[in-house]
């Protein structure tokens, strides 16, 4: 049972003259420490969690806030502890931040930039969160990361896989732990090598949104260069549902492998589309037909039932890796809700034990000292290995797991397994070829 | 040639949704005068009667299997549907993959009755109301539907497949004396366009040779009138709101092997379903099912990939540069009749 | 030369002939009724006057314009006012409201369109639309909604809009039907009021021969479409054409 | 006074009270208590309430006075935004040139489709500007993406060039942060809080723009539901049969009526990007097109308050509700013994948070079938109530359409 009585403005209002009015510009009421925005009081912190709760993507929005619960309670030192144990950063000891309770504030982003921003305004403004986190699609991170670069405050990107939400967009107040579409495609393009050959023919089906941009572009840049050919790229609306008519023409275009650069919905209605037009089954130049979906998302691949199996893609981490960080993670989830958690759920856990643990590090709540901290931060147990927190970008680089649909599942949540786990070397990029600037770290004056 | 006749059948598979769902909104509009917003809500309640089934049949009793492990590593418990222990495993088994055309006779009580309701209980009250209150309490009652479905099924897909014996595909090609392969398409489609083909027929015949029917297409061109003949007009729309809420219903459950159901399909719909019914020309049921045909096909040569290269962005707005142009040379739509619905 | 000229006009919908060789001269400052059985076509000739339908062959000139081909709104600038059958005003407003927006459309003797040019005029339009109020006594009506009136209050609302705008050719679509005799006969005294005052033509299409013989100068007798016989009244009673074109009507 | 009616100025006056005290009227509750989750005083939530006002406001102007229904108005929201963004973006971060460009492209762009829209009536006028918004919303997320950023949006950029000189708010900031809107310096988040006892008061620079704005916005619409304008508007959707026998010509009028909308819709956009600078492409949804219809019935169709009061409704359920969880629940009902408060915890539930969308819908159909006139009807209802007139009222609720009130 979690008190949330005492906010930024409850810590404010012990300070005021009672009965006086007082008024106060905000960057002098910001300055009970050290002129930053939303400075905590001395008895607790909060922090705002932004997550699709409505519309499409409300279930991985309501597992987000699943992790986003069990991380504020392991900081405050309740429950088993989960991923604390094995982090290889000691700074945190289950006592809050830097001493202050963790308290929390949820809200809306209808995956829909305007209400994500509208909904972290008030968690900023109303509720004096210090940092927010959370999002389920990159349109909203790169949003909500602008606006937090304005206000002045930490923003730790939830799932948001677009190149451009540390690319073109980044900013110095926001980081993410995801992985992003560069990576995806030099990840899978080896093992598919491998696995279909060097002499093969690709029809790619794309969102026609910034995402699926990126996510076509990576795929082809790096299939191509390992000997692939691209036969064609068909944009497709975001809005589709039934994708049979971008579906129908693949089999006599003369490609021999489809790629699905959709992701959620898109990605469930394309690929059965696909297998019900006997994809799957069918050979094309003499080769067994393939299709490839380079982004899973294991919660909502789930709506395309047996259709996955056998299908290669990529994703950010899955719960039955095997290393202690993934095992304790997964055992503490799902002991408290029944299920194992999403790739969705494990990034906005880990981002929130990293800012804790970067907050701890630099010794105060300013997001300049927090940005420092974290920029360059190597770090393990996690779940993903070594991992970097390159500073050019504020990416996290890290192995990639390329995955595949499970042909006998052992139950209803083992729906991919683990094909390779490529090495971070290997997916590592130059932080310049997406340009973008980072600007200067913004405390909110 | 192949890739043409291919783009038609997928546009008769498009349009058959349309189609359906437009016909029930027509119903609808035509004779009750309501535009009703909460028309794809009913179509999304359809898919999940089938999603319902589904479960019911699935009901499982637990039983520990020591030799697999479940995601915590416990032993697993494998669920082991009832139905099994009354039929049989493979008779069991075979109801459940049969889940789907089951759900036909399943929904239809279920949709007439949630039709039924729906006009005694709200949209009665609505009729002599202005269009925009009927807008509006028609929109709130379709999020309070949607909301509710969400609670119970979750916001994700749920998969419904189609039984494994219309998996698969039909070749097309060969069967009209083309290179084999050339034209494959899914057997499940084909079974949707040809329910779709009978439904409407039903619904028409229904209207053409019923007295009853006779009566409400005499409602649907002058409600007064028919009203003075001393004619019960009000019982007579009940039924056809639980008509046309079983159409729609329908056009869902057959849905859902195509498109995995959620909450949000019928809102997906419903912009479209209004545009078809316009464009068809209101009031007027053959111009619902023609505009749904003709949409439909449009969306489909629309996508194809040398249309896209020489039109970018064309295949997102296909369908409502078509309702422009038709409504600005056919003022009333394909076959809409003068003076319905243009105050 | 009659202020309206209506030459050899046909109107055919389908295989029905509506009207054919419709030939008509309404005299300035007189009125002129069209009488005729039911589907002897009075409706769509009046249709055709006033640009509603367009004839398929003929002319109709009003003071040597062509009205055909314009929008009703062009004819109605010409000079040309309708009544309608069934009484057509501004629901939803005032009966002031309902008389200013017509002394608002054509204001200082010109139709105007700007809105803005009329804001300072308010006043004087008010007090326009309050002196036709008082010509038709609906003064003390003129804060009601217009329509909450009985049937006769419309009709002579409809009739006062029209004549705010002081046209020169008023048709009036049986401009008594379904009244009651009280309302019709306080009608027939209205519509003499504006006879006597011999500035306006009217053409009135009508069923009930008691007004007809109470206010017409001339009489046309339409009968399937065509004009029959263009008389006096005093020479329409007791024509044998009429009688025959009438046979079997109770009111002749 | 201002060439409005008595009645009207008090309006008018209630009006810019309620606008000037929202700071405090919308934060009844003390900073720390329970209640303190309803408080909608901040700054984000007050600048939507005032912009989805003035949105309303137009859209009111079209919807309520000539009765076309409009079902795409939220693309000149969209136009209207990504035209005040270019223009921070281009010409420089002073919100003025960005208001005054949103109003004109917006209607511009209005003047354009209204001219093929109004050659229909009826549902069939919905349906055309329906299909242009859509269009709009489609091309905007995907293939205008260059100008529009597609789904990601527009934002303002450290690289921006900012052409007008840096008085005038050109160039960029020297410190390598983005510049934020400003009115000649004034930043728009430039907020100052007062606090007396437990209560606090957000005073912020954003808001007190948009709500001048706004007030003169509503100052205009009721000079034009009081002028011979209006008037020849309300005759348009009372009998438009008969104004055209009337020897008025109705386009130009509707016309002018619906780029005056589209203008009003523009200035809203522009003001959301002036105060937040980043543009999505979902603001031209149809569904956005909805809301603005639904804020309009919600409050009152043909009223001059009640789309305002029908925004602010709606985005405080939008903003409020949604951020309410299952902890705040569990802090509210902590007074009660433990077996009871898992039970008020989860009937309340399903309604907030992620079910703020059923609350919604509930809402909408309970005003629409208690208060068929809208919130302004439940006001009178009231007001009637009040002077002891009730009996009367309730009967003929449904008839009693006072066009312009």
């Amino acid at each position: 049972m979690s008190k949330l009585n005492i906010t930024r403005r409850g810590a404010l209002k012990a300070g005021a003259a009672a009965g006086g009015a007082l008024a106060l510009p905000t960057y002098l009421r910001a300055d009970g420490h050290a002129g930053f925005t939303n400075a905590p009081g001395d008895s607790s912190v909060t922090l705002g969690f932004n997550v699709p709760q409505t519309g499409p993507y409300a279930d991985e929005g309501a597992d987000e806030l699943r992790a986003f619960e069990l991380a504020v309670e392991h900081l405050n030192g309740e429950g088993d502890g989960g991923m604390l144990s094995t982090f290889s950063s000691k700074a945190l000891d289950g006592a809050g931040i830097l001493g202050r309770k963790v308290e929390y504030v949820t809200g809306d982003t209808q995956t829909k930039p305007d209400a994500a921003r509208a909904s972290a305004r008030s968690m900023i403004e109303k509720d004096g969160a210090i940092m927010v986190s959370g999002g389920s699609s990159s349109g909203v991170a790169v949003a909500v990361q602008a606006l937090c670069q304005e206000a002045g405050i930490i923003f730790m990107a939830g799932l948001t896989h677009s190149n451009d939400t540390t690319g073109k967009d980044k900013k110095a107040n926001g980081f993410r732990h995801f992985f992003n579409s560069y990576m995806s495609g030099a990840a899978l393009a080896p093992i598919l090598a491998n696995n279909y050959g060097t002499d093969r023919k690709a029809y790619h089906l794309t969102a026609d949104y910034n995402w699926g941009y990126t996510t076509e572009e990576a795929v082809r840049t790096s299939t191509e260069a390992m000997g692939w050919e691209t036969v064609a790229a068909v944009k497709t609306p975001l809005a589709q549902t039934d994708f049979s008519s971008y579906v129908a023409p693949v089999l006599n275009s003369g490609a021999d492998v489809l790629v699905l650069n959709h992701y959620g919905g898109n990605m469930v209605n394309s690929l059965t589309s696909a297998v019900q037009f006997g994809l799957r089954a069918a050979e094309a130049n003499g080769k067994n037909f393939e299709i490839i979906v380079p982004l899973y998302s294991r919660l909502m691949a789930k709506g395309a039932g047996e259709n996955v199996k056998g299908i290669f893609g990529s994703t950010n981490w899955h719960w039955s890796l095997p290393d202690a960080g993934s095992m304790a993670f997964t055992r503490s989830f799902g002991t408290k809700y029944g299920f194992p958690p999403s790739q969705a759920a494990h990034t906005c856990y880990v981002q929130t034990l990293l800012y804790a643990d970067a907050v701890t590090r630099a010794g105060s709540f300013n997001p300049c000292a927090v940005a420092e901290a974290l920029e360059d931060f190597e770090f393990d147990g996690l779940g993903n290995g070594k991992t970097l927190y390159r500073g050019e970008d504020h990416q996290c680089f890290k192995d990639v797991l390329v995955v595949k649909g499970k042909e006998n599942p052992d139950n209803e949540f083992d729906l991919l397994e683990i094909v390779e786990v490529t090495p971070a070397a290997q997916v590592t990029y130059d932080a310049s070829i997406f340009g973008g600037e980072l600007g200067t770290c913004n405390p909110g004056a | 040639m192949d890739q043409i006749i291919l783009q038609i059948l997928n546009g008769l598979d498009k349009g058959s949704a349309y189609a359906l769902i437009a016909l029930g909104l027509t119903l609808i509009f035509g004779t009750l005068g309501v535009v009703n917003f909460a028309h794809g809500a009913l179509f999304m309640l359809g898919a999940f009667c089938t999603v319902t089934l589904s479960r019911i049949l699935g009901l499982s009793k637990e039983v520990i299997d020591e030799t697999r492990t479940d995601f915590l590593g416990n032993p697993l418990k494998v669920d082991v549907p009832y139905i099994y222990d009354w039929f049989g495993e493979s008779a069991g088994a075979a109801i459940i993959d049969w889940a789907v055309p089951l759900s036909i006779l399943f929904s239809i009580p279920i949709m007439i009755a949630i039709g039924v309701a729906m006009e005694r209980g709200l949209i009665k009250h609505f009729y002599k109301r202005p269009h925009a209150d009927q807008i509006l309490v028609t929109f709130g009652l379709a999020i309070v539907l949607q909301e509710i479905i969400k609670y119970y099924f979750g916001a994700n897909q749920i998969p419904a497949p189609a039984p494994d014996a219309f998996i698969g595909s039909f070749d097309f090609g060969a069967a009209i004396g083309m290179d084999p392969g050339a034209i494959i398409y899914p057997y499940w489609r084909i079974v949707y366009f040809f329910f779709a083909m009978i439904l409407i027929a039903a619904v028409f015949a229904f209207l053409q040779f019923t007295t009853f029917g006779m009566v409400v297409r005499a409602g649907m061109a002058d409600r007064e009138t028919v009203g003075l003949l001393g004619i019960n007009i009000d019982r007579r729309f009940t039924i056809m709101f639980g008509i046309a809420a079983a159409v729609a219903g329908l056009a869902g459950v057959m849905y859902t092997p195509i498109v995995s159901p959620n909450y949000h399909m019928g809102m997906d719909f419903l912009v479209i379903s209004f545009v078809v019914v316009v464009v068809g020309g209101m009031g007027s049921l053959p111009g619902a099912v023609l505009a749904g045909f003709v949409l439909g096909i449009l969306e489909s040569f629309a996508s194809m990939r040398e249309v896209i290269e020489f039109l970018p962005g064309i295949n997102q707005v296909v369908i409502y540069l078509a309702a422009i142009i038709i409504l600005l040379t056919r003022p009333r739509g394909l076959l809409g009749r003068k003076g319905v619905m243009e105050d | 030369m009659g202020i309206l000229e209506v030459k050899n006009v046909g109107k055919r919908f389908g295989g029905l002939q509506a009207l054919s060789e419709v030939n008509l001269s309404v005299k300035e400052n007189t009125v002129h009724a069209i009488i005729g059985p039911n589907g002897a076509g009075k409706s769509t000739l009046l249709n055709c006057l006033v640009g509603k339908l367009i004839p398929d062959t003929g002319s109709v000139m009003f003071d040597g314009n062509s009205v055909l081909g314009r929008s009703p709104h062009e004819i109605n600038q010409l000079g040309i006012s309708r009544v309608f059958q069934t009484p057509e005003i501004f629901g939803d407003l005032t009966v002031l409201e309902n008389v200013s927006i017509a002394c608002f459309a054509k204001r200082d003797g010109a139709y105007s369109l700007n809105a803005f040019g009329a804001v300072n005029k308010e006043n004087d339009i008010r007090e326009a639309a309050e002196h036709i109020l008082d010509d038709v006594n609906m003064l003390e009506k003129s804060g009601m909604q217009a329509s909450s009136l009985s049937r006769g209050d419309k009709r002579r609302l409809e009739m006062a809009m029209c004549l705010s705008q002081k046209p020169r050719l008023l048709l009036l679509d049986e401009p008594t039907a379904g009244m009651a005799r009280a309302d019709t006969n306080n009608t027939i005294d209205l519509l003499k009021t504006i006879r006597d005052r011999r500035n306006i033509t009217m053409c009135i299409i009508e069923h009930d021969m008691h007004v007809v013989f109470s206010l017409a100068e001339r009489i046309t007798v339409l009968a399937q479409g065509t004009p029959l016989v263009e008389e006096t009244p005093d020479n329409i009673k007791g024509h044998p054409k009429v009688r025959e074109a009438y046979l079997g009507e109770a009111q002749v | 006074m201002l060439g409005l009616e008595k009645k009207d100025f008090n309006l008018l006056l209630i009006v810019a009270a309620l606008v000037v005290l929202a700071p405090v009227l919308l934060n009844p509750f003390p900073e720390g208590s329970a209640m303190a989750q309803f408080n909608a005083g901040y700054p984000d939530l007050m600048q939507r309430f005032v912009i989805f006002g003035i949105f309303a406001i137009g859209f009111n102007i079209l919807f309520g006075l000539t009765g076309y229904l409009s079902f795409g108005h939220a693309a000149f929201l969209g136009v209207g935004s990504y035209a005040g963004m270019w223009m921070l973006k281009l010409l420089s971060i002073n919100v003025i040139p960005a208001i005054i460009f949103s109003m004109l492209i917006a209607g511009l762009v209005s003047l354009a489709i209204g001219y093929i829209s109004l050659r229909r009536s009826g549902i069939y006028f919905s349906i055309l500007t329906l299909a242009f918004a859509q269009m709009a919303f489609s091309l905007a997320a995907s293939v205008l993406t260059p100008i529009t950023g597609g789904e990601t949006g527009l934002q303002t950029n450290l690289n921006d060039p900012r052409i007008l000189p840096g008085f005038l708010g050109g160039g960029s900031s020297a410190d390598g942060n983005i510049p934020k809107p400003s009115l000649f310096g004034i930043e728009m988040t430039a907020t100052y809080e007062i606090s007396v006892g437990n209560w606090l008061w957000t005073l912020n620079w954003g808001y007190a723009i948009c709500a001048v704005v706004m007030l003169i916005a509503f100052y205009i619409s009721i000079r034009i539901f009081r002028s011979p304008f209006g008037l020849m508007l309300r005759a348009i959707k009372s009998n438009q049969h008969r104004l055209s026998y009337t020897g008025l010509n109705t386009r130009p009028y509707m016309l002018a009526c619906f780029v005056i909308s589209g203008m009003y819709a523009g200035l809203a956009g522009g003001l959301m990007a002036a105060m937040d600078p980043q543009v999505g492409a979902e603001r031209m949804q149809w569904t956005a097109s909805g809301e603005v219809v639904l804020m309009t019935i919600l409050g009152g169709v043909g009223t001059l308050i009640g789309p305002v009061l029908g925004a602010g409704l709606i985005k405080y359920f939008e903003n409020i509700f949604s951020k309410i969880n299952k902890a705040t629940l569990e802090m509210w009902f902590s007074f009660a013994p433990d077996w009871l408060e898992g039970i008020l915890v989860s009937i309340v539930y399903p309604f907030i948070g992620k079910g703020w969308h059923l609350t919604l819908g509930l809402m909408f159909m309970a005003v629409i079938i208690f208060l068929p006139g809208g919130l302004v009807e439940g006001g009178k209802r009231i007001g009637d109530w009040v002077r002891g007139k009730r009996g009367k009222a309730a009967n003929d609720g449904a008839e009693v359409k006072t066009p312009a009130e």
